[in-house]
């Protein structure tokens, strides 16, 4: 029995984008069709530029790296209508079975997070391309719901492996491809119920806190930052924010 | 779904929810196969004429749903609800005998009805005859409205025909009609002489259900009226000749649809 | 043709008919066609994306089935409470309910992204989530409708000469109280679910409402509103009928008494939104962080929205409609009802599209969504279905039974 | 019996009812679920042994190391090598997705020629080889024929070197400094062929006028290593105008005006002399350090907080940050897109490292790695600067080499160069940014398919070379540019024969140590040259301690300093035009396309051409967000939209180089501010 979970510091934080480009490339996600917009690509992990909102020059900004919160309450997985979104009780994982999918996105206008990400065009590489992809995640189809499984396929891979070495199944460590890919280590993984490890000091350090803690979620991803307006910011004050031109 | 389907457990909201749902199920299925069961007996029992009939009867505008009694001025406004079929109507008890007027026949616009017979709603009458039988055949007016040259289709010799059951069809230029079946009884001859058919009688013949003497004259002179309301309806002209008289041939006056309807309405064809 | 197409009654003529008919076809054809590419090249011909999962459909899904609610709850008040004046407009009210069904459910398999597994809400079901008992109701409700429609079928004149029909619907019309019970069992859940299935979004505090057992005060609140929308609808429809068919089709008493129970309803409605609305903004949304004032300074979502709703369009056609004098004079009947439909739309507007655009991550910015053509299209081939379905029913089949009498001067 | 038309429906209904009761329909029901799961539209996944291969990262000249997973012969992922000495196991975005640009939809299939509309047709290598060689011999005298090189010190450039060398008035060019413009600065102020490198790891705090230090400067992992250690971590002041990431995230934030970097450098010298912060004897002992000493001190931090628009006080506090932080340094160079802040500023720069202490402890001299003789002797062109080395309209024949710097090659730095009927050949394997305006396109293996080597950081003075070994098999039609040079005339040879030479001269001169993904081992201990070649090639990497006494300037440089012009908003052009880029997306070369998750999808990164200007700037020029407009420069401009944005500085624009970089160049060769103004496009 293990519960993984994220701790990331923000302060860190360059917004360079290694881990969604790792992400994307570990789980088999398509490059952004030719039409998608910030609002219609699949992007597991995205990172927000999050501003304090004051004008030049007293502005700061930070770089918000957010996926699937993993939620230990989930408000998604009570609302699919055909249990595709499961939990794995051995890890508090909370994966999407695309296989199960009906597309409906209940549990997209469910996720406070938006961390739901849905296919709406079929997976396209360029040609040629397939030839690069994950033989070990199997890619999703046109129409269904997908979002961050902490790379489930790298925890059964390390499953195997423990399980080849007879250690026995649940102390079973591994590491996401964003926390591996993150150029300055911003993104520490690993199992909160372990009191020595490094997520559990994280999460439990004063400058730590959780996005919209106070939906009480429970989620298993927590940030860190010492910048008393990020801590703010990330609970549920709506700031001004650089502008996006939404879809229209 | 099922116990065995993936994702199937026995706890509360399962039981709760399927077994609701699966009630749900239950209800409707059973009360269609159900009526599905009743139709086919139905059918199989031949009540179809009756049922054809009472469906018809509720479909009648209100108006021509008037019950003899209100015809008569006993019962003001009383609707009939049971097709015309007062036989098993408590009520219709109550009311006793329909006056006797002592004359044997009276005049209608120029029309001689006869009253040695009783007749039906559906404007066919019936006689007895000293044999036992039963003669029936249209009424003088409905006669007169059929025209001269309108085609009769009989049933054949040794047809059942029960109460209020299409008994034969009159044809008046493009417009077929039914003629209900004013007693049960067995066909045993066509086409006599001021007589569609010869009936003998089947069981429980009562003729209660027929209206006979003062009841005659209110209720023919209303179906005359009721006649002329529907062919004004369609913009018709008056159905009389001048004195008052029913001319020959009424339908050749009229405009062939607009008649139609007139004449549907008139036998009660729903 | 000599024999009129329905018993008793005269219809226009065929021509007139087809010359009514084809412009809607048309726009059906072109609902199609849209909904087609939908299906076929994928949802991404919609404007809706990974922010606005939802859209202008499932506005329309919700909508449309608070209209059908005339259905349910006539065929209540008509076999069960046996009030006998609503008898003029059951059949209308079993033909919208039916269109507005079955036009919620294609547009519902549009919605979805996979299509043919829709199946599997009913394989492996989710018990807990109110899409699941949505959809298990709604599909239930709609094979009652069918079977509550199927005796208005089964009279049309060609096939009610058919003995095995005539017996049949004889048969049926007898065992209908039983359907209308069921009916209005299934409607009052999903209806209630409806509500909840926004109800219960505890990641969206706009939306959010706490309730009773497992059921948000939404469920409550839609149950009510769809119960004050349906009769308005159906008065508004059958009113419509009367004008475009220049036939006068059931008598006043009808068409008030529809107005009485949808004004009891509305204005039990106003009353439980005002005080969940109460609680909402002083409890339910400040207690998770979200000052409720906060979500009504986004223009053009502003607090105007809610007065709206509650007065304009809840307050005030429920006063209407519960004044005898004022309910039987059509120059306030009409209004009101339209008012108190329109109000109920704009509550599941709010509830879908407001609920959507405002953003709960706060440095995600506020969104705005216009539906692509394609939308508008599937949106326009349920309404056309609707119109045709119904055309075609006023024309051929005996809808409207005090039409006769009332035909009668 | 006879079957009428009831009968047949009788017939259908029965039939469709009993169908209900055979498997058919549901076992259709079940199979449409299935075909909906295993989508014909699903790619197939690649199948194959799993196994790990190790390479080196050659899109940027860091080298970082990188491990590629495989199925069979098929690299599907890349990331870092744990402990690797330069990367520390880590990649940048561009390198994590690398392992798709061999199927970079933008890839030439071979070799190309551009006609008059831009369309591009194949071409024989033959062909082709055969009209440059024409070109060569029929060109006039006085004009060049020039090989750019954006990654020199490898094995290839000595081979251009010699190409070029082998023909008269043969140029070999290299790219602007870079963000290695501050060290040019500084040899340029010390005795000829003087070079240096930073240590970062040495320093205890920096100042940097615009060089992303957090976002990709230099060896990444050496920065991270300072800036996160628990001991006396890096401390980092800003000075930029944008709010860049390096700014938003280090201690202190100048937000200084556009082009006033000179003004602050001498501004922090000033007080740090003013205080006896500064060693005098660094002064006395410099050749101009009396004028340097006079010009500083008109520099008051008062006088700088005019020009560079932050409180006089900020600039007091940021030198006595750095003066209590020693060894502290100064770094200039500038972001992948806005490039160098001009040759005065740098100056400037530089100088202010002499009073920081930074000089022989940060700042080291660099050596050039080893050679074999053969290559440096005679015929071997100089290394020349494009912008400053080279007479404009001189160059007949350009040929851009094939590998990137992965910092943005200003085009009209290089059109000015060219003489009027030129021809530009691009070695590029991908139809991008300079490679669309070449005549002949001869497109080299991509990244992956051939050998490559790394031979360090430009910026760092820690010495590394890396040989990568081919992961994927090039096709057939790709041309290495040996090859290339042959057909040219050029001595045939191949690059593995190359890499051998070059390493045998490494392990002769037997210093340094070879890390592989087994362990870290002194070169000694390596027999001969074929073991070190089997090590380097699975991953290998060769480091090596910089060496410490180095040439020290002579001179602060008051001359470029006091002569840099002065760039000022003028009337027609009232705004200051930022462009900036990060680490390789401004430069030659395609972007993987997962890169759309950072560009498309998240919009972390802005592409070109998306214009930020602060809303009092939106008002004056007259447009509101979104309005698409035209950025005018001297001679130059393109087509834009606005974004509104009130963290952007007043009266600037700033805007993304992105992957095609549209920069007007200054007459100092820089490109980082350029006066401008906007234009609604009506």
């Amino acid at each position: 029995m293990s519960r993984y979970g994220m701790v990331i510091d923000i302060d860190r934080c360059n917004g360079c984008g290694a881990c969604m480009v790792a992400c994307a490339a570990e789980n088999n996600v398509p490059p952004a069709h030719r039409d998608a917009t910030e609002r219609t690509g699949v992007t597991w992990m995205r990172v927000y530029r999050v501003e304090n909102g004051a004008a030049y020059p007293a502005n700061r900004a930070r770089f918000l790296p957010v996926m699937c919160q993993q939620c230990g309450d989930t408000p998604c997985a009570a609302v699919c209508p055909q249990q595709a979104v499961e939990r794995d009780p051995k890890t508090g994982i909370i994966d999407q079975v695309p296989q199960r999918c009906l597309g409906c996105r209940y549990c997209m206008a469910a996720c406070p997070y938006h961390a739901r990400y849905f296919n709406w065009w079929d997976p396209v590489w360029p040609a040629g391309m397939e030839k690069t992809l994950n033989p070990a995640v199997a890619p999703r189809m046109r129409g269904v719901v997908e979002k961050c499984n902490f790379c489930h396929a790298r925890y059964q891979a390390a499953r195997a492996e423990a399980a080849a070495a007879g250690k026995k199944a649940g102390k079973i460590g591994y590491t996401p491809a964003c926390a591996e890919a993150c150029p300055v280590e911003a993104i520490s993984f690993g199992d909160l119920d372990d009191p020595d490890s490094a997520v559990a000091g994280g999460a439990a350090s004063p400058d730590s806190f959780r996005l919209l803690e106070r939906l009480n979620t429970q989620s298993k991803v927590y940030y860190r930052s010492r910048e008393p307006w990020v801590r703010q910011m990330a609970g549920s004050r709506l700031v001004q924010i650089r502008k996006e031109k939404a879809r229209v | 779904m099922f116990p065995g389907i993936y994702g199937f457990r026995l706890d509360a909201g399962h039981i709760l929810f399927l077994g609701a749902f699966y009630t749900v199920v239950l209800i409707v299925g059973t009360t269609v196969l159900y009526s599905l069961l009743r139709t086919h007996r139905a059918l199989r029992s031949g009540r179809e004429p009756a049922i054809r009939w009472i469906s018809d009867f509720h479909d009648l505008p209100a108006r021509d749903r008037a019950c003899r009694h209100a015809l008569s001025g006993q019962a003001p406004g009383r609707r009939c609800e049971r097709g015309f079929d007062c036989r098993d109507c408590a009520e219709h008890a109550g009311f006793g005998a329909p006056p006797s007027t002592g004359e044997a026949s009276f005049e209608l616009l120029g029309v001689t009805v006869p009253l040695d017979r009783w007749y039906s709603r559906g404007h066919s009458f019936v006689h007895a005859e000293a044999d036992g039988t039963f003669t029936i055949g249209l009424d003088p007016i409905a006669e007169r409205l059929a025209g001269p040259n309108s085609r009769v289709d009989l049933p054949g010799i040794g047809a059942t025909l029960e109460v209020n059951q299409a008994a034969w069809s009159i044809t008046a230029g493009e417009e077929r009609v039914r003629v209900l079946c004013p007693v049960a009884g067995t066909v045993v001859a066509a086409g006599g002489p001021g007589w569609s058919l010869k009936l003998k009688p089947g069981r429980d013949c009562g003729l209660t259900h027929l209206l006979c003497a003062g009841e005659v004259r209110p209720w023919m002179q209303r179906e005359v009226e009721r006649l002329q309301a529907s062919l004004e309806a369609v913009g018709g002209r008056a159905v009389m000749a001048d004195g008052g008289g029913l001319i020959e041939d009424p339908g050749s006056a009229y405009e062939e649809r607009a008649w139609a309807g007139a004449i549907r309405e008139f036998f009660l064809e729903p | 043709m000599s024999e009129p197409v329905v018993a008793g009654v005269r219809r226009c003529s065929f021509k007139q008919f087809l010359a009514w008919v084809l412009p809607w076809s048309a726009l059906f054809a072109f609902g199609l066609y849209s909904a087609g590419l939908c299906l076929v090249r994928g949802l991404n011909q919609t404007n809706m994306d990974n922010r606005f999962a939802f859209g202008l459909w499932i506005f329309l899904d919700l909508t449309v089935i608070a209209f059908g609610a005339g259905a349910f709850l006539t065929g209540l008040l008509v076999y069960i409470f046996k009030r006998d004046e609503l008898r003029a407009v059951l059949n209308t009210a079993v033909i919208v309910g039916f269109v507005c069904y079955s036009g919620a459910i294609v547009v519902l398999m549009v919605d979805v992204g996979q299509p043919l597994r829709a199946w599997y809400t009913f394989w492996h079901p989710n018990v807990h989530s109110m899409l699941t008992e949505v959809t298990f109701c709604i599909t239930c409700y709609l094979t009652v409708l069918a079977f509550e429609y199927l005796p208005v079928v089964l009279k049309s004149r060609d096939l009610h000469r058919i003995p095995k029909f005539l017996v049949f619907e004889f048969e049926l019309h007898k065992l209908m109280p039983v359907l209308a019970g069921v009916g209005a069992f299934l409607s009052f859940f999903h209806q209630g679910s409806l509500g909840g299935l926004f109800g219960v979004l505890r990641g969206r505090p706009f939306a959010f409402r706490e309730g009773f057992a497992i059921w948000p005060s939404t469920f409550f609140l839609f149950v009510l509103s769809s119960a004050a929308a349906g009769p308005s609808f159906l008065l508004l429809i059958t009113w419509a009928v009367e004008k475009i068919s220049g036939h006068r089709l059931v008598k006043r008493d009808a068409l008030a008494s529809l107005g009485r129970i949808s004004g009891v309803m509305l204005i039990l409605y106003v009353l439980v939104k005002c005080v969940d609305t109460f609680i909402w903004i002083n409890n339910t949304s400040p207690s998770v962080g979200f000052p409720a004032h906060r979500f009504y300074s986004r223009q053009p979502f502003g607090a105007w929205l809610l007065l709206c709703e509650i007065v304009v369009f809840g307050l005030l056609p429920a006063l209407v409609l519960l004044d005898s004098g004022r309910r039987r004079d059509l120059r306030w009947l009409l209004p009101a009802a339209a008012l108190t439909c329109f109000g109920i739309a704009l509550n599941r507007f709010v509830m879908t599209i407001q609920t959507l655009a405002l953003p709960t991550l706060p440095f995600d910015p506020f969104l705005l969504y216009m539906p692509s053509w394609q939308e508008v299209g599937t949106f326009l081939a349920v309404v056309a279905y609707g119109v045709l379905v119904y055309s075609f029913s006023f024309r051929y089949l005996p809808v409207f039974p005090q039409e006769r009498d009332l035909a009668v001067r | 019996m006879n079957l009428g038309r009831r009968r047949w429906l009788g017939l259908a209904a029965g039939a469709a009812a009993g169908t209900l009761f055979t498997p058919a329909p549901w076992k259709l029901i079940g199979d449409s679920a299935l075909w909906s799961q295993n989508w014909s539209r699903i790619p197939k996944l690649p199948t194959g042994e799993f196994n790990v291969k190790y390479g080196v990262c050659t899109l940027c000249p860091a080298g970082c190391g990188i491990k590629a997973r495989c199925a069979g012969d098929q690299v599907f992922g890349l990331t870092g090598v744990p402990g690797h000495p330069i990367s520390r196991g880590k990649l940048c975005p561009l390198g994590v997705g690398a392992h798709q640009l061999p199927y970079h939809p933008h890839r030439f299939a071979g070799s190309v020629a551009r006609q008059a509309d831009g369309r591009y047709l194949p071409a024989e290598l033959e062909r082709v080889a055969a009209t440059l060689r024409a070109r060569i011999a029929s060109r006039k005298s006085g004009e060049a024929v020039a090989v750019l090189d954006e990654r020199p010190g490898r094995a290839i450039s000595y081979q251009y070197r010699r190409f070029t060398g082998g023909l008269e008035d043969g140029l070999y060019l290299v790219p602007p400094a870079g963000e290695g413009a501050t060290l040019a600065a500084l040899s340029a102020q010390s005795e000829r062929g003087a070079s240096f490198g930073f240590r970062i790891g040495e320093a205890r705090a920096a100042v940097s006028f615009g060089a992303p230090l957090l976002d990709g400067w230099g060896v990444p992992a050496e920065v991270n290593e300072a800036r996160y250690r628990s001991q006396r971590p890096l401390r980092i002041i800003q000075a930029e105008t944008r709010q860049s990431p390096t700014a938003s995230l280090a201690d202190v934030w100048l937000p200084i005006r556009p082009a006033s970097e000179t003004a602050l450098a001498l501004a922090i010298a000033h007080v740090l002399i003013r205080d006896g912060r500064a060693p005098a004897a660094v002064i006395e002992r410099m050749s101009d350090g009396a004028e340097y000493r006079e010009l500083v001190m008109r520099y008051s931090p008062e006088q700088a907080s005019r020009e560079c628009n932050i409180p006089a006080a900020a600039i007091e506090q940021a030198a006595r940050m750095l003066a209590d932080n020693t060894p502290a340094v100064a770094i200039g160079g500038g972001d992948a897109g806005g490039g160098p802040a001009g040759a005065g500023a740098e100056t400037a720069i530089a100088s202010l490292n002499m009073l920081l202490g930074a000089m022989g402890t940060v700042i080291v001299g660099k050596h050039e790695l080893p050679v074999p003789d053969s290559w440096s002797s005679p015929p071997l062109s100089p290394e020349r600067r494009i912008d400053s080395d080279v007479p404009d309209g001189s160059i007949s024949m350009l040929i851009l080499g094939d590998s990137p710097s992965g910092d943005a090659l200003p085009w009209p730095l290089i059109e000015r160069k060219l003489a009027p009927d030129h021809v530009i050949v691009s070695l590029s394997p991908y139809a991008e940014t300079a490679a669309r305006r070449a005549h002949f396109v001869i497109p080299a293996p991509a990244f992956m398919e051939s050998f490559e080597e790394s031979p360090g950081s430009a910026v760092s003075a820690n010495p590394s070379w890396a040989i990568a070994q081919p992961l994927v098999r090039a096709p057939s039609l790709a041309v290495h540019p040996l090859t290339f040079l042959a057909r040219l005339g050029a001595a045939e040879s191949s690059i593995e024969d190359l890499l051998r030479q070059r390493l045998e001269e490494l392990h002769k001169l037997g210093k340094g140590e070879i890390f592989t993904p087994a362990g870290t081992r002194p070169i000694g201990e390596f027999k001969d040259a074929k073991e070190l070649w089997t090590a380097m090639t699975g991953g290998g990497v060769w480091t090596d301690s910089p060496v410490l006494e180095a040439a020290r300037p002579r001179r602060f440089g008051v001359r470029e300093i006091a002569s840099a012009p002065a760039r000022t908003g003028r009337a027609e052009f009232p705004i200051m035009l930022l462009p900036y880029a990060r680490r390789g997306e401004a430069g030659t070369t395609a972007l993987p396309p997962l890169m759309s998750k950072v560009y498309q999808e998240s919009r972390l990164r802005l592409s070109a051409p998306l214009l930020r200007v602060h809303p009092a700037t939106a008002a004056a020029s007259g447009v509101a967000d979104g309005a698409s407009v035209r950025v005018e420069m001297r001679g130059e401009g393109y087509a834009g939209n606005i974004a509104v944005d009130a963290s952007v500085m007043p009266g600037v624009i700033e805007a993304p180089a992105g992957p095609m970089a549209a920069l007007c160049v200054n007459e100092d060769c820089s490109w980082r501010v350029s006066p401008a103004r906007i234009k609604r496009i009506s």
